[in-house]
């Protein structure tokens, strides 16, 4: 058997989200081999004459159904799911779908407010998930696969304009510059060589 | 002197910039922020329903737009540019993301949605398979520092009735303390404030004052503390409805 | 959409047995179009390179894994079965210990995160039991009666300050301002036109 068959083997059984880690576990092979396969097992059910997809967000893998059989699948399952959202929602969820995994200071840096409480209620209601970052050494947010499913995309990279919103130079400037003068304290002085 | 515009709920101080300045059809930069920056202070004095804790993040726009306003008045004053162009960034950025949402919100409304199963697919057998080493007195420890994490959220909600000072009844105060006293040190002032949030309201009330010339500020050298002196013969009540 | 893609769909998100008569109900296509459409089903994915396949009992239909991986869907429940806990999972434990019978969005009140995939996690492990609590109209969760066993005591207020901790008043006022809040978002602010 093939990688990329056992993996299709494991999200069907599951029918939760599994991460590489997961996956690489049980599978006993290397994370890039099975990166690898799950991308291609993406290629290959990732078609519009497919009834069921697999996503990804972040380095896990979900099987969902194709966004097209909303219409019959929602009655099989009695969804109530409106997707009202309000606006201090979309726009937390709309900034930390294109920007994530990202720390609340820097979401707080482009939405100019605190965002400790609506964080907290995306994080309830299973839009939005946090983690540990070890590199960053802070808790980084990411949208979960609910809203990848709300949104009906089979990972980020599909939004619209993602690149463009992804990878803006403004942006990363004030970022950068939020990142300097993170600390609230005064930086220590610095002496600066003579000439 | 009366403004025409009406203003839509707005999230947040970018929010309401980004509003008043698309409201002059203007594009983003130095001198539309100069341009709308009475009337964003104007709003922020009347809106009624701004949550202290987000006035907070109100007032620091407000801060930097009176900056790069004085800068639009008084070109040869020496400013770091730092905030103000930083200020006109973070609000294209801001806007950016503004329109995404507003695509993204039309995505959702399609109801274009995926789903997943929630249960697995096989016959489970029943097991027990606690952790190795839970004991009770474990959990009672977990369960102690649960509740301990649980302090910040309900003070964060209760500081939110707690009501912040606002900027006419810290020109109100300061008018009483200046009628007493003819002259103040702004140093002394300062320290009057509570939080940062009232060291840039007292700041806002004392601009005001100075518009309305109703005060005097001086600075005897550069690093000296400023006085704050009340005019002779400024009229004894502030127009407090126009600010 | 084709009937095909809809019944791999239907298929996919039961997980069960769906008879031909169901689907023609749920389709609102006539028999003969369902069978047909299935059988091609069948021949599509029931071929060697596929992980799942779709097998027909008397005239059901059901997705189920290729059997060749019989192995490893026995590896992946037991690694969900057996492991040891993460720290939020714990968490989620000594709550319910301390708190239960609790509902899922107390439980989530309290943790300030979403807990569907840790409750899923415990259940599997045999740590906690759900009921459907007919005042509350709810499912409820408590830990299992082995769990107590395991812990040396007959019921939950036997558990260490038992007393004390289940009725601390931080946590009383966490659950109450949640009913406060039924809508979950504050209000935007509203700008009052001066005359």
């Amino acid at each position: 058997m093939t990688t990329k068959q056992l993996i299709e083997s494991l999200l069907f059984i599951s029918g939760r989200p599994m991460s590489e880690t997961k996956l690489t576990e049980i599978l006993q092979k290397d994370v890039k081999e099975v990166r690898i396969a799950a991308e291609e097992l993406m290629k290959e059910w990732n078609v519009p004459e497919r009834g069921v997809h697999v996503i990804k967000t972040g380095s896990s893998y979900q099987m969902a159904t194709n966004p097209d059989v909303a219409y019959l699948v929602k009655d099989f399952v009695k969804s109530e799911q409106s997707g009202e959202l309000s606006r201090p929602s979309l726009e937390t969820l709309t900034i930390i779908a294109y920007r994530g995994p990202i720390t609340k200071p820097e979401l707080e840096q482009i939405r100019g407010v605190n965002c400790s409480l609506i964080l907290r209620n995306l994080l309830i209601k299973g839009l939005v998930e946090a983690r540990e970052d070890q590199e960053k050494m802070a808790t980084v947010y990411s949208i979960s696969f609910d809203l990848l499913k709300f949104l009906g995309v089979n990972r980020v990279e599909e939004l619209p304009d993602f690149q463009k919103l992804n990878s803006d130079e403004n942006l990363k400037k004030l970022l950068e510059q939020k990142l300097e003068q993170a600390s609230d304290e005064p930086a220590p002085p610095v002496a600066e060589p003579s000439q | 002197m009366a403004y025409k515009f009406k203003l839509q709920q707005f999230e947040g101080p970018l929010d309401l910039l980004l509003q008043l300045i698309e409201q002059e059809e203007m594009d983003i930069n130095q001198i539309a922020l100069a341009h709308v920056t009475d009337q964003y202070v104007r709003y922020l004095n009347e809106t009624k329903g701004i949550l202290p804790e987000e006035l907070a993040d109100f007032l620091v726009v407000a801060a930097k737009l009176l900056l790069i306003k004085s800068k639009s008045l008084l070109p040869g004053l020496q400013v770091e540019d730092d905030d103000s162009s930083d200020l006109e960034r973070q609000l294209k950025m801001y806007k950016e993301f503004y329109e995404a949402s507003k695509m993204i919100h039309k995505m959702i409304l399609k109801r274009h949605f995926s789903f997943s199963r929630d249960k697995m697919v096989v016959k489970i057998d029943k097991v027990f398979n606690p952790p190795k080493h839970l004991t009770s007195e474990k959990l009672r420890e977990l369960f102690a520092d649960i509740l301990a994490g649980l302090e910040v959220w309900v003070s964060m909600e209760h500081d939110v009735i707690i009501k912040t000072v606002s900027i006419r009844e810290r020109i109100s105060n300061i008018q009483d303390m200046i009628s007493t006293t003819a002259t103040l040190r702004f140093n002394e002032l300062m320290k009057t404030a509570k939080n940062k949030t009232e060291v840039i309201v007292t700041f806002l009330a004392i601009l005001e004052l100075v518009k309305q010339r109703w005060v005097a500020v001086v600075q005897e050298n550069v690093f000296d503390d400023i006085v704050v002196k009340k005019i002779d013969g400024a009229a004894g009540e502030v127009v407090k409805d126009t600010i």
